[in-house]
């Protein structure tokens, strides 16, 4: 552990600079995001979860795939300097591994070059996490139910936390330590520092709502794939994009072109399970035409799918869908009902 | 360099304003040659997408004209449009987009001179404003 | 690392119609990078994304085979932009294509083995496939027997190869329409129900069905009927896609990514995904 | 009694008397200060239902989205001012049968706009809200905030002129006719003092932070076509990345197709998880429509919407002469 203080803190931030293209939580006009920072007074030091994920860092709202025209096709020059981020939650920390076990090659042939997205590798593959401990995890925030907490530093590259006057640094994997092991602003941690953190963290944890128990969730879900609580689940969803978008791993995408005369790039851009374009075929026929299918693919994906493709799940419990639904169809309570299904003995079997 | 000339894209209604160009051109009237025309049934087929469309692909000015009220040959096409057009220009207006880069007209097939006139006004005008930059797209 | 989003350049050498309406287009494709295409290795059953820059991608099946030589074949039914598109193209003009993608159809398995083709419409071109590459080492296989069937007699692709492989001896090809049209010789009737009369034996045979999702799914039962068990049968499946290679999430069935899990499943497979028919 | 009480009793009475196949109205939600949309579908349940300030749904949104699940079923629906005025729209547009709605509004004072109150906390942890005449109190584990009302209330409902249904079946109190508001030109003198490279500006700024979400779209009762503008594809009208003058053209014309439509709910901007004050253009157009042609969305349920409406001497002075 080093102690950073928050004195220096904006030498490191600096310094950190000099080597990586460097993001870090930023308020503009009351909304929060990351963005590029080049000092500490650029950053929003206390935004707990967000309102738009770090996963923009990764896999931008929009961006090019490569340029065409006359002279052929060309892809975008890659920025030579790595990401790193600094002020990263635990729970978005976890989701973008989450998003690597995606885009980083196929589970199926991880070998297989043609399963390895490039744009995603180039910027996570060479990436620097800096990840924020939750002293004060929100009313909306449920991470312990997909095995995550406050304090958990899976995925982190060095783990951080505020501890008012300084900031406690624990290099977590071999760069993190390449990266902070020899720098000037850093001091060794001491006894009453690392008591101190714990005391954090136990105050914390206990601030985590209970778990649920999903073990069986995967199972749980196939098994009631055609059974009518879906349609009462989606009836009042509105089918629009809000939830993907500020989720931290929902992924899906569409590809366009876009052409001015001869010019043009072919662009990838967010897309969303809850459009119904999203399946529609050239045919007309539409696998997924109805609210109930889409609403019910966006939880079988994150809860049951993504169990057998990647053995995890596709959600880390940050919140940010429960808090930008505008009609409150609050996951956790969708889960919880599709849970306990059939223990509420609706259906035989 | 050459100097700098504005675009402009004129929609014109298959029955009086285009007829009205063709005037214009057939007893060899002047008028600026700014203009890249797009000939549609009628006025009220004119979608303010198409008008925001042209002025995103770079174009400095959109004209739009039809038949003058009373004449439409589908009867109320055009009083349709001008319901739209009232609504559109002070919107775009509102949020910045320069008043005189969209116009709109009524041209009979009878009027080639009034054609000529209203051309080279609305270059006029979208000279002074200069280069549109606001509602371009960068590719 | 490759870049699997940026298409192979190809050129169209040759375009055929394949019906009155002109809506069927069958387009060779040749690679203009001889390198590109010696890296190119398929086999029956697997699809590209085809691209017209500036209007996008659309999935077709591979309608050559491997065994035929280096052209890579195309049959395009205009629907959408791109497909509207992509039947504006001329002889010479250039294309782009990403693949191979997805898996094929178990040609290994069928070694030995007797092989039950049935198709649909104009879904029949990554059997073509299948059946050029079956007839090119015809030795290694058993009886061949392919039920085909469409709408009409127009609406059957590769015509030229309907009437080659008709005559040939060490093939059985069934032809069929939905409903009866004057001078017409082969038989009537949708394809299940002809699957149904024809009973084709099962044993020692692998059954492989494609067309239109509504044939398919009244076929499959037929042939379980008829005894074949769930792990010889197989068919290929079709959903909107984007980027082929399992990211985009659009094409899946259930927890299984059709643009890499398939298209080509066993109905053993099949039968564990809740929402595949 | 309360209004909620009141609902509840009309529920009961609506069921006990066989006059609705399902009810639409709220109930509590999962987050302080929210409620969700409720579905009865059987009188018992009338307790789940409530109406307060955190009830800004627009429900009316559910006769007019692709499933169309209350096709050919008796419903009751509660409404605000601008929720009656929606209905109305539906019904003048031949979506929804009068006779088959059983409109019961609510007095509405004005609702809560969650956002508002999560940026004035700072995302931080609010575990109690409490109302008291003008003020509003927030409290958290660490905090205590008073607000001033208008400071959380909906952007809609501080310019609002209709803040009870103007078309009902049912009243809970007394329905206030328009009311007068300054607000409205407030808001539209802030932008007009400014010059037309500024007002783009702003505009550039306030659009950039739109992701394509389309969340304000897909929460509009008024939104319903089959296939939007955005997303045809031949031929594609508008692009689909994040670029500004994309975002422009979409929000734009979707104000212009719900020009005269718009009865000015604020379900957009609540629902808007970028936080665009998409409700300025609304406002614009409305105003401009009342202007020119004296007419206001949602008030007549008889003859078209204004838009498809016209007068032969309309005033025409922004055509060259």
């Amino acid at each position: 552990m080093y102690r950073l203080d928050k004195g220096r803190f904006d030498e490191f931030i600096r310094l950190l600079g000099r080597e990586y293209r460097t993001y870090a939580p930023v308020r503009t006009a009351g909304r929060t995001g990351f963005a590029i920072v080049d000092s500490a007074g650029m950053i929003d030091t206390d935004v707990l979860v967000t309102d738009m994920s770090p996963k923009e860092i990764f896999f931008p709202p929009s961006e090019t795939l490569f340029r065409y025209g006359r002279n052929g096709i060309k892809t975008d020059e890659v920025p030579e300097r790595p990401i790193a981020v600094w002020g990263i939650r635990s729970c978005d920390v976890r989701s973008l591994s989450m998003l690597d076990r995606v885009f980083g090659s196929a589970v199926q042939m991880p070998e297989d070059d043609r399963f390895k997205d490039p744009y995603w590798n180039h910027r996570y593959g060479s990436s620097l996490l800096f990840g924020s401990a939750c002293i004060d995890p929100s009313p909306t925030c449920f991470c312990n139910w997909f095995g995550g907490g406050p304090f958990n530093k899976d995925g982190m590259d060095v783990f951080t936390v505020d501890a008012g006057e300084y900031y406690l640094l624990e290099p977590v994997s071999g760069k993190g330590q390449e990266f902070i092991g020899g720098l000037a602003c850093l001091a060794p941690a001491g006894e009453s520092e690392l008591d101190l953190v714990s005391a954090i963290a136990a105050e914390a944890a206990s601030r985590m709502p209970e778990e649920e128990d999903l073990k069986e969730a995967g199972r749980k879900l196939s098994d009631i794939f055609d059974e009518p609580v879906w349609s009462e689940l989606s009836a009042k969803c509105v089918n629009c994009g809000a939830c993907t978008f500020c989720c931290p791993t929902c992924h899906c995408f569409d590809i366009q072109d876009e052409s001015q005369g001869s010019e043009g790039r072919r662009v990838r851009i967010w897309d969303s399970c809850m459009f119904p374009i999203f399946t529609r075929e050239a045919s007309g026929h539409n696998p997924r035409a109805l609210s109930k299918e889409r609403v019910r693919q966006r939880i079988m994906h994150k809860y049951s799918y993504s169990l057998e493709n990647y053995g995890e799940f596709l959600c880390t419990g940050c919140g940010r869908c429960v808090l930008v639904c505008p009609v409150n169809l609050d996951i956790r309570d969708v889960l919880r009902r599709l849970l306990h299904y059939r223990a509420e003995g609706k259906c035989n079997g | 360099m050459s100097e700098w000339q504005p675009r402009i894209l004129a929609i014109l209604c298959n029955w009086c304003s285009y007829a009205g160009a063709d005037l214009a051109g057939v007893s060899r009237i002047q008028y600026p040659p700014n203009i890249r025309v797009v000939r549609v049934p009628c006025s009220g087929r004119v979608d303010p997408l198409f008008i925001l469309k042209s002025l995103q692909a770079g174009f400095d000015g959109v004209l739009v004209s039809g038949c003058h009220p009373g004449d439409c040959h589908y009867i109320s096409g055009n009083y349709v449009a001008r319901r739209r057009f009232a609504i559109l220009k002070p919107l775009l207006e509102f949020v910045g987009i320069e008043p005189d880069r969209v116009q709109f007209s009524w041209i009979s097939a009878g009027e080639g001179e009034r054609f000529a006139t209203v051309v080279t006004k609305v270059v006029e005008d979208v000279r002074k404003l200069g280069p549109s930059k606001r509602i371009v797209k960068k590719a | 690392m490759d870049n699997s989003y940026v298409p192979i350049r190809m050129r169209v050498e040759k375009i055929a119609v394949e019906d009155p309406e002109r809506n069927l287009r069958t387009y060779d494709l040749a690679f203009e990078d001889e390198d590109a295409g010696k890296r190119f290795n398929y086999l029956p059953g697997q699809f590209c994304e085809m691209s017209i820059l500036g209007k996008g991608e659309s999935p077709f099946g591979i309608a050559s085979s491997p065994s035929e030589g280096d052209l890579l074949k195309f049959t395009v039914n205009r629907a959408g932009s791109v497909t509207g598109e992509i039947h504006y193209l001329r002889e010479g003009d250039a294309v782009g294509i990403r693949g191979p993608l997805g898996n094929w159809y178990p040609v290994e398995k069928l070694k030995g083995m007797n092989v039950l083709i049935i198709g649909g419409g104009f879904a029949f071109t990554t059997l073509r496939s299948l059946l050029v590459y079956l007839l090119g080492s015809r030795g290694d296989y058993g009886d061949i027997n392919v039920i085909y069937g469409a709408r009409n007699p127009d609406l059957f692709i590769y015509k030229n190869e309907i009437e080659e492989w008709r005559t040939r001896e060490d093939m059985e090809l069934h032809l069929t329409i939905d409903s009866p049209v004057d001078g017409w010789s082969g038989m009537t009737g949708f394809v299940p129900s002809v699957t149904g009369e024809l009973a084709p034996g099962q044993e020692n045979t692998m059954a492989i069905v494609c067309g239109p999702p509504i044939m398919i799914k009244f076929t499959l039962p037929v042939l379980t009927e008829l005894g074949f068990p769930d792990e010889r049968i197989y068919t290929s499946l079709e959903r909107r896609m984007k980027c082929g290679i399992g990211k985009c999430g659009r094409c899946n069935i259930g927890s299984r990514y059709v643009c890499i899990d398939g298209p080509v499943f066993s109905l053993a497979q099949l039968r564990n995904i809740p929402e595949a028919f | 009694m309360n209004v909620t009480a009141k609902l509840r009793e009309t529920i009961r009475e609506l069921f006990s008397a066989d006059k609705v196949d399902v009810f639409l109205a709220w109930e509590e939600g999962s987050l302080p200060m929210s409620s969700t949309p409720l579905f009865i579908t059987d009188g018992a349940q009338a307790d789940r239902a409530i109406f307060d300030p955190r009830c800004g749904n627009n429900l009316s949104v559910y006769f007019t989205k692709d499933s169309r699940q209350f096709r050919g079923k008796r419903v009751g629906i509660a409404v605000k001012g601008c929720d009656a005025r929606s209905l109305v729209l539906n019904i003048q547009e031949n979506q929804v049968l009068r006779d088959m709605v059983v409109i019961v509004g609510v007095p509405c004072n004005g609702v809560i706009d969650g956002k508002k109150i999560r940026r004035r906390t700072g995302g931080k942890q609010v575990t109690e809200v409490m109302e008291n005449g003008d003020s509003v109190t927030l409290k958290g584990p660490e905090f205590s905030i008073t607000l001033d009302r208008s400071e959380v209330l909906s952007s809609s409902c501080l310019r609002c002129v209709h803040p009870d249904a103007t078309e009902y079946d049912v009243f809970l109190g007394e329905a206030r006719a328009e009311v007068g508001n300054e607000n409205r030109r407030k808001a539209l003198d802030e932008v007009e003092a400014l010059s037309s490279a500024q007002r783009w500006e702003r505009t550039r700024k306030e659009y950039e932070k739109c992701i394509r979400c389309y969340a304000c779209r897909n929460v509009c009762p008024s939104c319903y076509c089959s296939e939007c503008f955005v997303d045809q594809n031949d031929p594609q009208w508008i692009g689909g990345t994040c670029d500004v003058t994309d975002t422009v053209i979409f929000h734009l014309i979707r104000n212009l197709h719900v020009a005269g439509r718009c009865v000015e709910c604020g379900a957009c901007a609540r629902a808007c998880p970028m936080d665009i004050d998409l409700l300025l253009l609304n406002l614009k157009t409305a105003e401009e429509i009342k202007k020119r042609f004296g007419d206001t969305a949602g008030i007549r349920i008889d003859g078209r919407p204004v838009m498809a409406e016209f007068r032969e001497d309309e005033k025409q002075e922004f055509i060259m002469g």
